[in-house]
């Protein structure tokens, strides 16, 4: 799964199979720690209190 | 200044932060990881040094040569003995499973004394003194009585220094009653007394046999000394042998055979008797070898040439009259063809007449006493041991009619006839006292029922059993053997080879329980009991009887494992033509060959009950380890359900099905089985393993199938005494 | 008692019937806790499974609700990416069913193994060639995905929702909720495939066996496309059951119409290949192994060509045509029909490549093997489902699920 | 319908005004410098301090039960009276095989009787020389059950020294207690001397991946399929 | 230069069973389970779940009475080579944890129990059934497990295990070797201990690639075929028999397809 596992190796099936899932990863991780981080500095500042989505 | 809970807020976070930076979560995830690799109650053997020592396999009459891989001091493998003459490195299922056996839970640890009913399975453990004593005090009481012949002896063999040692006590006590289990060994005795007027065992060279003529034996099903009978098939093989069974059943030696001959149960005197027709009417014999003028040869010649036309032999075997004639042009024409019976593994005796008709083929193409052919072969002869001197009672008990009647009258031929034991036994003959050496009649005899009664009969049993078996069960006290990976011992293989080797079983291990050798146990009470009978047994302990027995041969059985010195281990007889009397001096030939048939009601019992042996399944004294019970097909055994083989056709005709219950009934007994549908056995018969449906040993074992023993019964052979059964008559109804 | 729990403007029933219910069917959930309970410290002999049936009524189920959770991620993609906006009212069931699908499908898996305690290995020591790697990879996030898509929903709940933080952070997420439908449709198109990899790739069972191209046999496309096109048809099939439960109407027809209408479509471009794969198959791939069509459906006492007939026939053709028709989808009865048989078709499908795979015997002398599951097996198979009733009631009670309840559902 | 949505309403409004004044509160106090503000720091510094203090100080100590070997043998002691170095007692059999920790038969060739005026040596001679009884001693190096491990190959054949992976314990006067792993039970030398992680020495550590370092290092083999590394069954068994 | 010297070693350890000579006795069953550390049961009669590396099939010809005719053919893992022989067999790439691996030095797929978590993939992919999950956890009666090996790793429930061409005697082979100075290994000095124990000498174990071994010829023999060959699996273990039958009974073939 990471580099410095046993099993990994610089190969295709690894950049394709786990770049794919790094990726996917990575975007999953970004966006919830902007969510969770907007909301906390929204909470903690008060900010955008109002807006209202529906 | 206020604490509000988002202080307690930032302490967690805090310190879920210093949690991930200290090593907590990560050294115990990895641990846990480890930890899921090996559960603790997971067994990690003990690494050690790795020795081999070589002995000797005792589990049947094979002979085998092993060699014991030892970590430190455990056991752990068991392995064929490069260079045995019998086995050369080759080890049958059995052998490798002696480890299951050694260290299995079904031992007896200690001396045991019944504490309840006989074959209650309470029991009280006892020291060896206490043991050693009170077996004495009751020798010693029969023998105040004057009646030391009521004591009787069941080994498992004759031969070697242990059945000697019973053999020997018995005989100074003054009882000639010491007998060995039935086998076909009984029945090539017996015709080799009567044809060569000795008793010997016959040997064959089948490793350099040209032609195979097997009536029914399971030649790589465990007949003769199995290892050696698998590797000869190999040679047999590769050097392009004809083997051709004869056999109602496509067994595995069936199946293996050039080519199978299917015949009418019970019937194969007769084809033998129609070879020998063919064989003399095309002057295919050896006349020079025969001794043509002999009068034993021209009356066996005159009945076969009368009575044993092929067309009457197809009707009495159901074997096309053209097959016969080729058979016999064939096996006559062959060099070196050697004719060979004893069902199966060889584990029942026969009619006599079957041996001497199939004696008489080898004797017919002069295939006797040369290479690749017919031995006849002594009992070992290094068992020489001074004369002993027994008292009056002794000497008068020991003249006294043996309770099978081996030996006098009728059965004067015979050494054992432990198929008559029951019998004479609930017909009055009195057995105050039974020893029971490595056997176990209780399961393994025919007509178990019979059996048991007889065993009620006898007020005292004493068992040598290293194993909870059905015998022991039943037994008085117990006084457990060491088992064979325990302790020394000399193994003669005689079975079926014509070049005995002696090998010597040696302690691999040091005993694991309180057991103590019989050997030993058998000296210990001969001191008991006193003189005379102690003055019989000189020697110090079974080790010091069985170095001075092998003299000067001991470093070599040390050192190599076995010794095939003919000097040391048995004497080839040589037997010189014409020396063979065809007609074994029985004055009406028509008892010897006759048919043998159950009486019992053709319309009740429409189909016959047919035993075969297994050689997945141990039928003796052993009881089948887990291992071995493991390589069962579930077309024998399923769950606890035994299945039995019939043909298709037969299951039509009886309204069964593939896997469909039965109850089989004979006129013994009454089991229910499970169908197994095969298309090599002959339409009416219904084909039972032999080895299973124990009741004693452990949950691997006890309470699967059906022991065969408990349905069929014995037929005695009216010209020897021999039980000449080959099956029985029965009835399968649908359940 | 429990009423500021429940959203504004819609009515639901008693607390009493409620816990009623959530007890009945916690009752069944309790008996499958206690079967996977039964497996997890007595180890996988609880099953019927054996050396011949490695696979068996798990991975089915697993196979199974995965595709039917399919529902969420075409959803999603329709929704999100596609932009066909009237789904928002039915994207919130379909993340929730998809949620209930994928949780189940992983705790079914953590059963399945022989030592859970292990079940990460297939992370840490992933071996990329493997297509279970691959789908317990995109498995997992894709659950994450779920979770992060049904998280707002709670978070809409009347009383989670006045706590700024959590006010906030449900508004973040919707904002940017596109970004993960689109990530979730991508690793959702991977692990629908590999799932169909699992027996595809399987160059020893001749059964299951396929061509493909590159790594992935056809299968690899077939069960993606499948869970794509039926996937809708169980969160229709679902949504009108709780319509029948509940005696609302939730989700107005144009909607459910819509998605029949793509799931039709989807069906009929799907059973069009998966008939070509198979003829294909039966044609070439199997006669190379030496098997004709027939060897796979004979001799044995269930595996009859009715199943193929069933699988493709019925459950293929038979809804594809009735829902791409207009008159098809306007008749309630055929409409629902169609979606029941669609929803069959795609158990079928992975039933027949996971049990009947394991059945058909490769070796000329082996037999054909039949397989019942024991109750252990049955009863935890039947846990997601009461899970799953457990999660849609509490779901349906306490959050805005349906957008158009109210409308549909004036107060009188 | 009314009734209830009247009173949650009242009941959101108050909590909802508890928040909002909760937060001005920490707003206002924050632009003072003062209030729960430095609490919340003070409380977070503690919360870090507290578990790395119980992460790195008091888990290994949990974590890891101390045992003493039976004899406390001296190996400077013997290295100067033998000829052939560790080989002289930590011998090889003749099939290749490693013997380890010698046997008590190996000792006792010299040992039969008391050597020295060494207490332990005493205790060695009538405890298990007199009895005949083996040393149950604690190997520190010894590998899980799954593992197959040469010494032949790695001595022998590549010509390594034991210092590599034992360190130089061959230079103890005293044997140091026998840390065990509560979890696994394995030996820590084997599963990690430092809780970072961290080696500064070659045999600070024997787990998998310290064993494929080197082996890919030293060999270069490439027979495994799946990882293009030494294959499993090369140490597996 | 690392590279030329490991071409020089890459063996392909493989059998050759005569089933000619094979009596179906059960011997190498017996031998490997000892050998191995096999478990046991109770009741071993449900044969799907009982633990046999080496497994002995009983083949009929079909015919009736007394036409028909069986054939004994133990079965253990085939160490299939895959497509190509490129190691990639069945069972070893749906490992999803690299827990099975082909060995491409030997030719030996193996098995590693402690990496195993039990998702039995593997034992669907293989066609020869030579792969057993443990069910149950291992039990031996009380002192019984004084006869385990220390050569071969004890399984745990929950974890697939096959035959290893009893590869610990490898290992053990070349330890000896190594200590007394030789890089090699004669061919009687790595031998199963299922072709050790054979009575009937029915198995050739060795190194298919070695002409000097005795399975280099015999595998050549007209009579040689090897199970499953048209799934392109690619097994190393060979079968003899002069039956037509039986050689038939090898593969699978369409109705009137002619071998």
């Amino acid at each position: 799964m990471f580099p410095f596992c046993f099993e990994w190796m610089w190969d295709m099936s690894h950049m394709v199979f786990m770049g794919g899932l790094w990726y996917a990863l990575t975007i999953i991780g970004l966006g919830m720690t902007f969510c969770i981080g907007k909301a906390f500095y929204d909470t903690f500042f008060d900010k955008g209190k109002d807006d209202n989505h529906h | 200044m206020k604490i509000d809970r988002r202080c307690f807020l930032s302490l967690g976070i805090g310190g879920a932060a210093g949690l991930a930076l200290s090593p907590i979560p990560w050294k115990l995830a990895d641990d846990s990881a480890i930890w899921t690799q090996m559960w603790p109650w997971t067994p990690v053997p003990a690494d050690g040094e790795a020795t081999y020592v070589k002995s000797a396999c005792t589990l049947c009459p094979g002979g085998c040569g092993i060699s014991v891989r030892k970590i430190d001091n455990r056991a752990v493998k068991i392995e064929g003995m490069e260079g045995h003459p019998v086995n050369d490195g080759g080890i049958c299922l059995l052998g490798l499973s002696g480890l299951q056996l050694l260290y299995g839970p079904n031992r007896v640890k200690t001396p045991l004394k019944r504490a309840g009913e006989r074959g209650e399975g309470k029991w009280v453990k006892i020291t060896w003194e206490e043991a050693i004593s009170e077996v004495a005090k009751k020798l010693g009481d029969i023998k105040e009585k004057g009646e030391s012949n009521s004591v009787a002896c069941i080994s498992g063999s004759d031969k070697g220094t242990v059945p000697a040692l019973f053999k020997r006590f018995l005989s100074v006590f003054g009882s000639p009653n010491f007998m060995r289990m039935p086998s076909i060994q009984d029945s090539y005795e017996i015709a080799n007394n009567i044809s060569l007027g000795f008793i010997a065992q016959t040997g064959f060279d089948l490793e350099h046999a040209g032609f195979i003529l097997s009536f029914g034996s399971g030649l790589i099903e465990g007949w003769g000394s199995p290892v050696r009978m698998i590797r000869a098939n190999s040679s047999w093989r590769k050097a392009g042998i004809k083997v051709v069974q004869v056999e109602p059943r496509l067994s595995n030696s069936a199946a293996k055979a050039d080519k199978w001959i299917p015949v009418n149960p019970g019937t194969e005197y007769a084809l033998a008797l129609g070879l020998a027709h063919v064989i003399i009417r095309k002057s295919l014999y050896r006349n020079d070898f025969v001794h043509a003028g002999a009068s034993g040869f021209i009356r066996f010649r005159d009945l076969v040439l009368s009575n044993y036309s092929p067309d009457s032999v197809e009707k009495i075997t159901g074997i096309k009259k053209e097959t016969i004639e080729a058979l016999a042009v064939d096996f006559a024409r062959s060099e070196r063809p050697v004719a060979i019976c004893g069902r199966g593994q060889g584990k029942s005796q026969g009619s006599l007449g079957e041996v001497m008709a199939v004696q008489a083929l080898n004797v017919l193409v002069g295939n006797i006493n040369k290479e690749g052919g017919v031995f006849a072969v002594n009992d070992p002869a290094y068992i020489a041991w001074p004369a002993y001197q027994s008292d009056a009672v002794g000497a008068a008990g020991i003249k006294k009619e043996r309770i099978d009647g081996a030996g006098s009258g009728k059965y004067g031929f015979a050494k054992s006839l432990t198929n008559r034991f029951a019998g004479a036994v609930n017909s009055g003959s009195p057995v105050s006292l039974l020893f029971v050496l490595e056997s176990n009649p209780v399961y393994s005899l025919p007509d178990t029922k019979d059996v048991k009664d007889a065993f009620k009969k006898i007020p005292f049993i004493v068992s040598f059993s290293s194993f909870m078996d059905e015998t022991a069960l039943n037994s008085d006290i117990i006084l457990p053997n060491h088992v064979y990976l325990e302790r020394y011992e000399d193994v003669p293989a005689t079975a079926g080879l014509s070049k005995p080797v002696v090998s010597l079983a040696r302690p691999v291990v040091s005993p694991q329980f309180n057991t103590k050798h019989a050997g030993d146990v058998i000296l210990l009470i001969a001191k008991e009991v006193g003189s005379p009978v102690a003055d019989a047994f000189p020697w110090k302990d079974y080790q010091t009887c069985l170095e001075g027995t092998a003299g000067d041969k001991w470093k070599i059985l040390n050192k190599e494992g076995f010794s095939s010195d003919p000097a040391f281990t048995a004497q080839v007889v040589n037997i010189s033509p014409g020396r063979f009397d065809l007609s074994g001096g029985v004055a009406d030939l028509s008892i010897l060959f006759t048919p043998v048939n159950s009486e019992e009601d053709s319309k009740a019992y429409p189909l016959f009950l047919l035993p075969y042996d297994s050689f997945r399944i141990a039928n003796g004294y052993i009881g089948t380890p887990p291992f071995v019970i493991k390589t069962v097909e579930d077309t024998v055994l399923k769950g606890k359900d035994i299945l039995v083989e019939i043909n298709p056709a037969t299951a039509r005709a009886n309204g069964l099905s593939a896997g469909s219950y039965a109850t089989l009934k004979t006129p013994k007994g009454s089991a229910r089985v499970k169908v197994h549908l095969f298309e090599g056995i002959m339409p009416g018969l219904v084909a039972m393993p032999r080895g299973l449906g124990h009741t004693a040993y452990d949950n691997y074992l006890a309470g699967k199938g059906i022991n065969v023993n408990e349905l069929i019964g014995t037929v005695e052979d009216p010209a020897s005494g021999l039980d000449a059964a080959w099956g029985i008559r029965a009835n399968l109804i649908k359940a | 008692m429990d009423s500021a729990l429940i959203p504004r403007g819609v009515k639901r029933c008693p607390t009493w019937q409620f816990a009623l219910w959530i007890g009945a069917a916690g009752a069944v959930l309790l008996w499958g806790v206690f079967a996977m309970l039964l497996c997890w410290f007595k180890g996988l002999n609880q099953t019927n499974m054996n050396d011949s049936y490695g696979f068996a009524l798990w991975i089915w189920a697993d196979l199974a609700v995965i595709a039917l959770g399919g529902g969420a991620f075409f959803t999603g993609f329709l929704r999100y990416i596609v932009g066909k906006d009237e789904l928002k009212n039915i994207i919130n069931y379909a993340v929730l069913i998809g949620f209930i699908c994928y949780s189940s499908a992983l705790l079914i898996l953590a059963i399945d193994i022989g030592q859970p305690l292990r079940g990460w290995f297939i992370f840490w020591h992933a071996n990329v060639h493997s297509m279970l790697t691959e789908v317990a990879f995109c498995l997992t996030c894709y659950f994450g995905v779920l979770t992060i898509e049904y998280v707002p929903l709670i978070l809409e709940n009347r009383q989670i929702d006045k706590v700024p933080f959590f006010h906030r952070l449900g508004h973040n997420m919707h904002e940017i909720m596109a970004v993960f439908a689109a990530t979730g449709a991508f690793l959702s198109f991977f692990h629908q495939g590999s799932l169909g990899g699992v027996s595809g790739v399987l160059f020893g069972r001749p059964f299951g066996y396929r061509e493909g191209i590159f790594i992935w046999p056809w299968t690899f496309f077939l069960y993606t496309w499948s869970a794509a096109a039926c996937g809708p048809c169980f969160t229709i099939m679902i949504t009108k059951i709780t319509e029948k439960v509940t005696g609302k109407r939730l989700v107005k027809q144009n909607v459910i119409e819509l998605l029949a209408k793509i799931s039709g479509w989807m069906i009929g471009t799907y059973i069009i290949a998966k008939i070509i794969d198979t003829w294909y198959w039966a044609k070439v791939t199997a006669p190379a192994a030496g098997f004709n069509l027939m060897d796979f459906y004979s001799n044995n006492p269930f595996y009859g060509i009715w199943i193929l007939v069933l699988e493709i026939v019925i459950c293929g053709v038979v809804p594809a045509i009735i829902l791409t028709s207009e008159k098809g989808r306007k008749n309630p009865a055929a409409l629902m029909t169609a979606i029941i048989l669609a929803v069959l078709g795609a158990c079928v499908n992975r039933w027949v490549m996971v049990l009947q795979v394991m059945a058909v015997p490769v070796l000329t002398f082996e037999n054909w093997v039949m397989y019942y599951p024991s109750w252990q097996e049955v009863a935890t198979t039947i846990l997601p489902v009461a899970y799953g009733v457990i999660l849609i009631s509490l779901s349906y009670r306490y959050l805005p699920i349906f957008p158009q309840e109210q409308e549909l559902n004036p107060e009188v | 319908m009314s009734t209830p949505d009247d009173k949650t309403k009242g009941v959101s409004a108050e909590t909802g005004g508890e928040e909002a004044v909760a937060s001005f509160k920490g707003v206002d106090e924050k632009e003072q410098g003062e209030g729960p503000g430095g609490f919340i720091v003070l409380f977070f510094i503690i919360g870090f301090v507290a578990s790395l203090i119980i992460g790195w100080v008091i888990f290994p100590k949990l974590l890891y039960s101390q045992k003493r070997q039976p004899v406390d043998f001296n190996h400077v002691l013997h290295v100067e009276t033998v000829d052939n170095g560790c080989e002289s007692c930590h011998i090889f059999r003749e099939d290749g095989s490693y013997a380890g920790v010698p046997k008590l038969a190996q000792c006792a060739d010299c040992h039969q009787e008391v050597q020295g005026d060494s207490p332990q040596e005493k205790i060695f001679v009538e405890e298990y020389v007199a009895k005949e009884k083996e040393v149950p001693w604690l190997v520190y190096s010894k590998q899980p059950d799954c593992v197959f491990f040469s010494h032949t190959v790695h001595v022998k054949l590549a010509g390594m020294d034991c210092v590599t992976c034992h360190g130089p314990i061959g230079e103890s006067t005293s044997l140091k207690p026998y840390e065990e792993n509560r979890l696994t039970g394995y030996s820590r030398d084997i599963w990690g001397k430092s809780m970072t992680g961290i080696k500064k020495n070659s045999w600070d550590r024997m787990k998998m991946d310290d064993c494929a370092e080197c082996h890919e290092k030293e060999t270069g083999r490439k027979s495994s399929v799946q990882t293009d590394k030494d294959a499993c069954f090369v140490c597996h068994k | 230069m690392k590279e030329e010297q490991s071409k020089e070693k890459v063996k392909k350890f493989g059998m050759v069973i005569d089933l000619d000579k094979c009596t179906g006795c059960g011997a190498c069953m017996v031998a490997c389970m000892a050998e191995n550390n096999v478990p046991f049961k109770e009741d071993e009669s449900k044969k799907l779940d009982s633990i046999t590396w080496l497994r002995i099939y009983k083949l009929t010809n079909g015919k009736s009475f007394p036409d028909a005719d069986i054939c004994y053919l133990p079965r253990p893992c085939q160490h299939c080579g895959g497509k190509g022989d490129h190691g990639h067999s069945p069972c070893v790439s749906v490992c999803p944890a690299t827990a099975t691996d082909y060995n491409k030095e030997t030719g030996i797929v193996s098995q590693i129990y402690t990496r195993c978590f039990g998702c039995r993939y593997c034992m669907a992919a293989c066609p020869y059934h030579a792969r057993y999950f443990n069910w149950w956890d291992p039990v031996w009666p009380d002192g019984m497990e004084k006869y385990l090996s220390p050569n071969v790793s004890v399984r745990m429930r929950g974890v697939v295990e096959k035959c290893s061409f009893c590869f610990h005697r490898y290992q053990l082979a070349m330890d000896k070797a190594y200590y007394e100075g030789r890089r090699e290994i004669e061919e009687t000095e790595y031998q199963t201990a299922c072709t050790q124990s054979c009575p009937a000498n029915a198995i050739a174990f060795g190194d298919l690639n070695n002409s000097g071994h005795a399975v280099y010829e015999l595998k050549k023999d007209k009579n040689a075929f090897r199970l499953l060959e048209r799934l392109q699996t690619n097994p190393k273990v060979y079968y003899l028999s002069s039956r037509e039958w039986v050689r038939r009974a090898g593969d699978n073939y369409l109705k009137d397809e002619k071998k």
